[in-house]
C-alpha cells in the first residue's frame, strides 16, 4: 500500500496545475453543454492538444493519441475539479467507443471527430415505457424499405433529446427473433423528419429527461452499428460504460464536506445542528459509510491502473454510492428540520435547496440505469456466482 | 372494550372519503397546484357542508361537535387524496386553541365562521418547537412585534393564530401583518413567514401564564399531521400494489417478483400497525389526557419514519415511473415529506416523547 | 372506541382476581412442564373446575364446556400474568383442536380428556432436514404392514421431545401422489420402540429443540387423524394456531419496560444510559414501534370479539413482533457496552443474560415458525392479493 | 498511488490463513472451546513461528518488524476462522505500548518473549473507555489499587498490562492479583476482570504525564478487531453463498429465489467496501498518524454494524439450521457480537470519531 503518487505521475499533476493556471481565463463557465459560443469549442481543442481531453481516442479522429493511463485521467479529473475549472470531454463516452470498436471506417470518420471537438451532441434512444428493468423486451420497430429502415415507436428516460443532434438508438428489426437477437443499433439526426421531442417532467420538478417519438422516420440502411440484429451486444459496451459514473466515492465525500459545513453552520435553539448528539451520530454513521467507499473506490482505481478485473468492488458501487448520497440528503432535510421542506426559491432556502433536490433525484438514480433490484441480482448472479431465476417459456400470469 | 371505529365513524369516513375521491381526482389537485392554489374553495365548501371544517366545534357553535379521532379519520382522508386545502391549522389547532383558551365572546366571534368555511384561521407557533434564525413574538401592552416563521395554512388565512416567546395566544388579523409565502415541496399547502410590528392582537385569555393550551393544541395538530401521512402513504401502497399487479417485465407481472412482493409486503407489515396507533392517539387527545403529549408525540415521529419508508418504496416498486411527473406519485410522496418536517421533524419530536415521560 | 370493559367483564375481572387471590397457595411455580408432583395436575383441575382452563373444550372431554369468549380469555390471560400465576392450559394448543375438529369418537375420548388433565404431553413432528420452509416437501414415510404404519424417517425442530409422552406426526404415506395430497397426519407414543431422540443444541447454547429419528416405527392404522393422504389440511389447522402466539404485543410491551428500566438503572461514566441521547432516541423508536403493535393486537382483538376476520392486522403480528424484540434485545446489549457480551452467568451479568440469549432465540423465531421471508410472501399474496411465483414443473438449476 | 496488498502482504495472508485453515477447522475450535481453552498452545505456537506474534516488534527484538496493515490481515484470518489465540491485547496492544512507552530495558525484557510466543500479555484498559461500576485503578509509589474489568485476553496471559485512572501505563504479574473469568457469549476469546491491592507494579516511563500511547494501543487494537469482524464476516458470507447454492426448497435451490439472493447481495454489497476501510485505518496508524485515531474509529464502529448485519443475514439465509449448533454458524456470529462491543459499541467509537475532527 503506498498512497503516494510516483515522481513521474506528481510531475504530470504539476504540469495539469501550471495549464489551469496559465489557461483557466480560456475556460468556459464550470458547466454547460454544447459549444455556445464557440469559447467551449476552443476550450476543448485547446484540451485535445494538451492530452487533457479525448486523451486516447486516435488522433486521426480527433483525439490525443495518448496510451490509456488511469492515473493520468485520475490526476486530470481531480485537478480541473478542484480548480473549478469545466474538465474537457472525450465525446459522447458511450457512443465513441462504440463507433470506434465496431462502427466501419466510413462511420468513424463521420460520427468522432465532430462528437469529439462537441459539435455533434447525442442522446441515446435504449428505455421504452413498456421496458424499463427488461430493456431487452423493446418494441419500436425498423421495417427495411427500400435503402431506408423505417421507424415506430416511442423512447423514454432520453436526457437531452431537446439539445441532442443525433441519437443512437436500439430497434427491433427482427420481430420474429429471440428477443436478445432481433435488435439493431442505428444513429441518426435528431432532425430526421417523424421525430418529436416530449419534455418528461419528473417529481424534482426539471424536465431532465425527454420522450421521444418515432412516426415513419426514415434512417438510411448504413447509419447501422455493427450488424443487423446484433444491436443487444452493441449496446452492452455502453451501458458497462454509461453504468459507471453513477454513485461516484468522489461525490459522496464533497456532500459529506457540505453536510456537515451545513451542521455546522445551522443551528435550532441557538445549539448547532452538529451539537445536537443524536443527529451526529448519524452523521458520523454515514461519514463510516462514505470512507468505506471511498476508499473502495481508491482499491478500484488501483485494480484499473493493473488492468486488473476489480470486480466486486466495482460491482457494488452504484448500489451503494446512491444509497448513501441519497441517506445524506435524508439527514440533511431531518436536520433543518421546517427548514429542510423549503424549495424552489426563496429567502430561507439553504444551499439553494439542494438536499431536497438531490433526496428525489438520487432515488430517481436509485431506481433508474437499473434498479437497486437489478443491481442486486447483479451482484448476486455475476459476483457471487448464485443461480439465475429459471425462465418461463409462455407468459405467466 | 372496543377498539374500532363506531357506525358513526364509519359513516363520516364514508361519506368524507367518498366526497374528496369525486372531488378531488388527480387532475384537480394537478390543476389546483400549477396555478399556485393552496385551499380551493369548491372542495373546501364541500367539505365543511360535511362538518369537516367545524368538525370540533360544538353543535351550539355551528359545528357538528364531534372529537379527535373523527377530525383525524378527515386528516387521513385529505391525505389520501392529497388535498390542496387547508384543515390542520384552521380546523384543528385554532379551534383547540379557541375552546381551551378563548373567551366567550372569542368564541361566539370565531368559531360559527370557522366552522362554516367562512373564515380560515392560519396558526404560527413553529418557533416553540425549534426557534431558528431570528424569530420569535413579543408582546407589548395589545400590540406584538417579532417573526413567525412557517405559519401552517398560513398564505390562505384571514386570520392568524400566534404565540409570543411566552406561549401566550393571540389572534391577529392577516390584513394587519407582512405575509410572505414560503415555497415549499408540497405544493398541495400553504405555509408563510409572517412579521409583525407594533400588530394590534387580541390575546386569548385562558393562554396567560399557561402554556397548557399551546401544548394542546401542537399535540392535535401532530396527531393530525401523523393522520395525514397515514392517508397519503395509504394511498401510495395502494398504488404500488395496483401498480405490481398490472406491470409486466421479464413476461410476469413485476408483483410475481419476491423483490417487488416483498416491497409491499414491508410497507403494509409498517404501515398498518400505525391506523391503531392513530387512533389510540386521536381518541386520548380527550379521553386519556395523562398520556395525550406522549401518544402525539409517537404518532408524529412514528408515522413520519414509516411514511418515509413508503414513499420511498412505493416510489421504487414504480420503478422509472415512479420518479416521472406522469402517475402524480410525487405529490403523495412530497405531502409526505412535509408532515414530517413540520411541527417538529422526528428527532425533536421523540425528545419530547422523553420529557413527557419524565425520561429527561 | 371506547377502551373500558363493561360492567360485566369488569364483574368477570374481579372474580379472577378473587380466585387468584384466594387460591394461589396452591399454584405450582410460574414456568415449568408436565404435573411434576402433583401440584400441576391439582391446579390445572381446579383452573377447569373454574373455567379458567380449557374453558371451551367441552364437558364431557374433561373442559369446563364454556362458549367461546376472547374478551374473558384475555381478561383470564392477563390477571394470571400479572398475578405471576401460573396459568392453566387447554391440553395442547394445535392438537386438541384438530382432534375435536376432525377426530373419531374413540379419537376424543383416548387423547382429549388426559391431554387437557396434563397427563398426556405432545410433541410436534412436522418438519424435517429436508423440508424447512417447504414442508410439504416432507420425506418421512409410513408403509403399511398388516394393521400398521411402519415410519421410517427424521424430523427436527421438536420442541419438548425429551418429555412429550405423545407424538402427532405429519408422515409421506402416499408417495406417487402429488407433494400435498401424500401426507398423513399420524399420533403415537413416544414410548414407541424405534423412537430416538436427540437434542438439538441452539446458538443459545440449550437445547429447546430436539432431532427425532424413526426406524421401523410401527403405529397402529386407526392412529390416524382424518384421512389417509389428508394430512396436510388436517395439519393446516394446527400451524394457524401455532404462528399465533409468536410476536404478542403484551410480551413486546414487557420487555420494553425491561429495557427503560435496565436504562435508568445502568450507568456508563457515571451518566444512566438513557441520559445519553443517541440511545434514548434509539430507545424512543422502538417505543413508537412497540406502541403501534400494542395498539394493532387491541384491534385485533377487538376483530375477534365481533368474530369478524381482523386481516392484515393480524397477518403482520408475527414479522414486525419478532423483528421489533430483536431490536429491543440488540439496543439492550448496544447500551450495555461491554456489560453487553456477558453470558450464562458471574456478578458483573446483568438481568440474568436475558438480552443476550433473547437476541438470539428472536433470531430464532424471525428464520422459525415461517422464515420472514415466508411470512412476507404470504403477505403479499393472501393479504395484498399479489400473484405467487410461478410453479416449475421440473427441477431446475 | 497503490491501493493494495504488496507481494509480500498476499504471501504473509496466504501463509497465516493456509496455516489456519489447516490447524483450526471448526471441529477444533469447539473442542476448544468445550474444554474452555480461549488460547490453544499448539495453534499459537504455528502462528508464533509464522511470525504473528512478533509481528509488530522489531527484528532485533526477535519480531518480524511488519506494519499495522500486515497485523490486520493476521486478525482477519483469526477472525476468518474464529480461532482461540490470544492476538489483538497480546501481540498488537502490549506492544504498541511497550514500544512507544517502555524503557529500552523493559522492550527488551518482554518483546522478544512475546515474539516467541512465551509470554502473553493482557491488556486492561476499558475503564478509559467507559467507566462502569467502581472499575479504576490508582497508583501509590510503585503499586496499584483497584479493578479493571474486561481485561482482553486476561485469563491466558503470564502478564497485565494497565492503566491507572491518568491514563499512566504500566505492567504487573498475573500471578500478583486476583482475576476472575468473566464469561462471554464468545467462548472463543477470554477477558477477565482483575483486583490490584497495592499490586507491585513497573510503569511504561514513556506513559508518564503522557496520554498518547494509551490512545494509540486503542486505536491499534479497535482496528485489529474491526479486522477480526472482516475476517468472521466474510466466513459467514461464504457460508452463506455455498448454503444458497446447495439447499433446496420448493424444488430449486434457495439462492435463485430472489429474496435470498438479495440477501446475499446486500451482504457482499456492505461488506466489500469494509476491506478497504479497514486496510486504510491500519495503513494511517503509521503512514497517515493525523488521521489514525479518527479512521480506528470507524473502521471499529463502521465493521460493528455491517458485522451485525451480515452475522444476522448469514444466519437467516441458514434458515434454522443457521440457528442450530451444528453448522457451527454462531461461533461467527457471537465472534462478531464480541468484537462489536469490546474497546467501546459503535455510539461511543463515533462519538470519539466527532472529538477526534474537532466537532465537539
Amino acid at each position: 500500500m503506498d498512497l503516494a503518487y510516483s515522481p513521474e505521475y506528481e510531475q504530470y499533476r504539476m504540469e495539469v496545475r501550471q495549464f489551469l493556471d496559465a489557461n483557466r481565463d480560456q475556460s468556459p463557465p464550470p458547466y454547460g453543454r454544447g459549444n455556445g459560443d464557440g469559447k467551449a469549442r476552443d476550450w476543448q481543442k485547446l484540451l485535445i492538444e494538451n492530452g487533457y481531453a479525448a486523451r486516447t481516442i486516435p488522433k486521426e479522429y480527433g483525439g490525443f493519441g495518448g496510451e490509456p493511463d488511469i492515473l493520468k485521467s485520475h490526476i486530470i479529473a481531480q485537478e480541473f475539479a478542484s480548480a473549478g475549472v469545466r474538465p474537457g470531454h472525450s465525446g459522447d463516452n458511450r457512443l465513441v467507443p462504440t463507433v470506434l470498436e465496431l462502427g466501419t471506417e466510413d462511420q468513424k470518420q463521420w460520427l468522432v471527430p465532430p462528437t469529439v471537438r462537441g459539435d455533434m451532441i447525442w442522446c441515446q434512444g435504449y428505455s421504452e415505457p413498456g421496458s424499463g428493468s427488461d430493456l431487452a423486451s423493446l418494441s419500436t420497430r425498423a421495417i427495411v424499405d427500400g435503402d431506408d429502415f423505417v421507424i415506430n415507436g416511442q423512447k423514454i428516460w432520453t436526457s437531452g433529446a431537446q439539445h441532442a443532434d443525433m441519437i443512437f438508438c436500439l430497434v427491433r428489426t427482427e420481430p420474429d427473433a429471440p428477443k436478445h437477437q432481433g435488435i439493431s443499433y442505428l444513429v441518426f439526426s435528431m432532425d430526421t423528419p417523424g421525430i418529436e421531442v416530449r419534455p418528461l417532467v419528473t417529481m424534482t420538478g426539471e424536465a431532465t429527461f425527454n420522450e421521444v417519438f418515432f412516426t415513419d422516420v426514415r434512417v438510411p440502411k448504413h447509419q447501422i452499428i455493427g450488424n443487423r440484429g446484433e444491436g443487444w451486444f452493441v449496446a452492452n459496451n455502453t451501458l458497462k460504460h454509461e453504468r459507471e459514473g453513477l454513485g461516484d466515492p468522489n461525490q459522496a465525500e464533497n456532500r459529506f464536506r457540505e453536510i456537515v459545513d451545513l451542521m455546522q453552520r445551522e443551528t435550532m435553539d441557538s445549539n448547532r445542528l452538529i451539537d445536537n448528539p443524536t443527529y451526529r451520530d448519524r452523521l458520523l454513521s454515514l461519514q463510516g459509510r462514505m470512507l468505506a467507499m471511498k476508499f473502495n473506490g481508491m482499491r478500484v482505481l488501483t485494480s484499473q491502473i493493473k488492468e486488473e478485473e476489480p470486480g466486486l468492488p466495482r460491482w457494488i458501487i452504484k448500489l451503494q454510492g446512491c444509497e448513501l448520497n441519497h441517506q445524506m440528503a435524508a439527514m440533511a432535510i431531518d436536520s433543518m428540520g421546517e427548514l429542510g421542506i423549503l424549495y424552489d426559491d426563496g429567502p430561507y432556502l439553504r444551499d439553494q435547496g439542494r438536499w431536497q433536490q438531490r433526496y428525489m433525484m438520487d432515488l430517481g438514480l436509485i431506481i433508474g440505469g437499473g434498479t437497486a433490484q437489478i443491481q442486486k441480482n447483479m451482484i448476486g448472479e455475476r459476483a457471487l456466482g448464485l443461480p439465475k431465476e429459471p425462465k418461463f417459456e409462455k407468459p405467466l400470469n | 372494550m372496543d377498539f374500532a371505529l363506531t357506525e358513526e365513524q364509519l359513516m363520516l369516513q364514508e361519506s368524507i372519503g367518498g366526497y374528496l375521491r369525486s372531488a378531488c381526482p388527480l387532475d384537480s389537485v394537478r390543476e389546483a397546484t400549477e396555478v399556485g392554489t393552496t385551499h380551493v374553495p369548491k372542495i373546501a365548501a364541500g367539505l365543511a357542508e360535511l362538518g369537516a371544517a367545524g368538525i370540533l366545534i360544538p353543535e351550539e357553535l355551528g359545528g357538528v361537535g364531534m372529537g379527535f379521532l373523527e377530525a383525524a379519520l378527515i386528516s387521513e382522508a385529505l391525505g389520501s387524496v392529497i388535498a390542496p386545502v387547508s384543515f390542520v391549522a384552521s380546523s384543528v389547532m385554532a379551534p383547540v386553541a379557541l375552546l381551551g383558551a378563548g373567551s366567550q365572546d372569542q368564541r361566539e366571534r370565531w368559531l360559527p365562521r370557522v366552522a362554516s368555511g367562512e373564515v380560515l384561521i392560519g396558526v404560527g407557533i413553529s418557533e416553540h418547537i425549534g426557534r431558528r434564525e431570528t424569530d420569535g413574538i413579543f408582546a407589548d401592552d395589545d400590540t406584538l412585534t417579532g417573526k413567525a416563521m412557517f405559519v401552517l395554512d398560513g398564505m390562505d388565512a384571514d386570520t392568524l393564530l400566534v404565540a409570543d416567546n411566552e406561549a401566550q395566544l393571540y389572534l391577529v388579523q392577516a390584513s394587519d401583518v407582512t405575509r410572505n409565502k414560503l415555497k415549499t415541496i408540497d405544493r398541495t399547502r400553504s405555509v408563510a413567514e409572517i412579521v409583525l410590528d407594533q400588530t394590534s392582537a387580541e390575546i386569548l385569555p385562558g393562554s396567560v401564564n399557561n402554556r397548557k393550551h399551546l401544548n394542546d393544541m401542537v399535540n392535535a395538530g401532530r396527531v393530525m399531521l401523523a393522520a395525514d401521512t397515514l392517508g397519503a402513504a395509504g394511498t401510495m401502497l395502494e398504488q404500488a400494489i395496483e401498480y405490481a399487479k398490472e406491470r409486466r417485465q421479464f413476461n410476469r407481472v413485476i408483483g410475481s417478483f419476491q423483490a417487488v412482493k416483498h416491497m409491499c409486503s414491508e410497507m403494509a407489515a409498517d404501515l398498518e400497525p400505525c391506523r391503531s396507533l392513530v387512533w389510540y392517539a386521536a381518541h386520548a387527545i380527550r379521553a386519556i389526557p395523562d398520556e395525550a403529549t406522549l401518544m402525539a408525540c409517537h404518532a408524529k415521529a412514528h408515522l413520519a419514519e414509516t411514511g418515509r419508508f413508503v414513499a420511498r418504496k412505493a416510489t421504487e416498486v414504480h420503478g422509472g415511473m415512479g420518479f416521472t411527473d406522469l402517475l402524480g406519485l410525487h405529490y403523495w410522496f412530497k405531502r409526505i415529506g412535509f408532515d414530517r418536517q413540520l411541527l417538529g421533524a422526528p428527532e425533536v419530536v421523540r425528545e419530547e416523547a422523553a420529557v413527557a415521560q419524565g425520561w429527561i
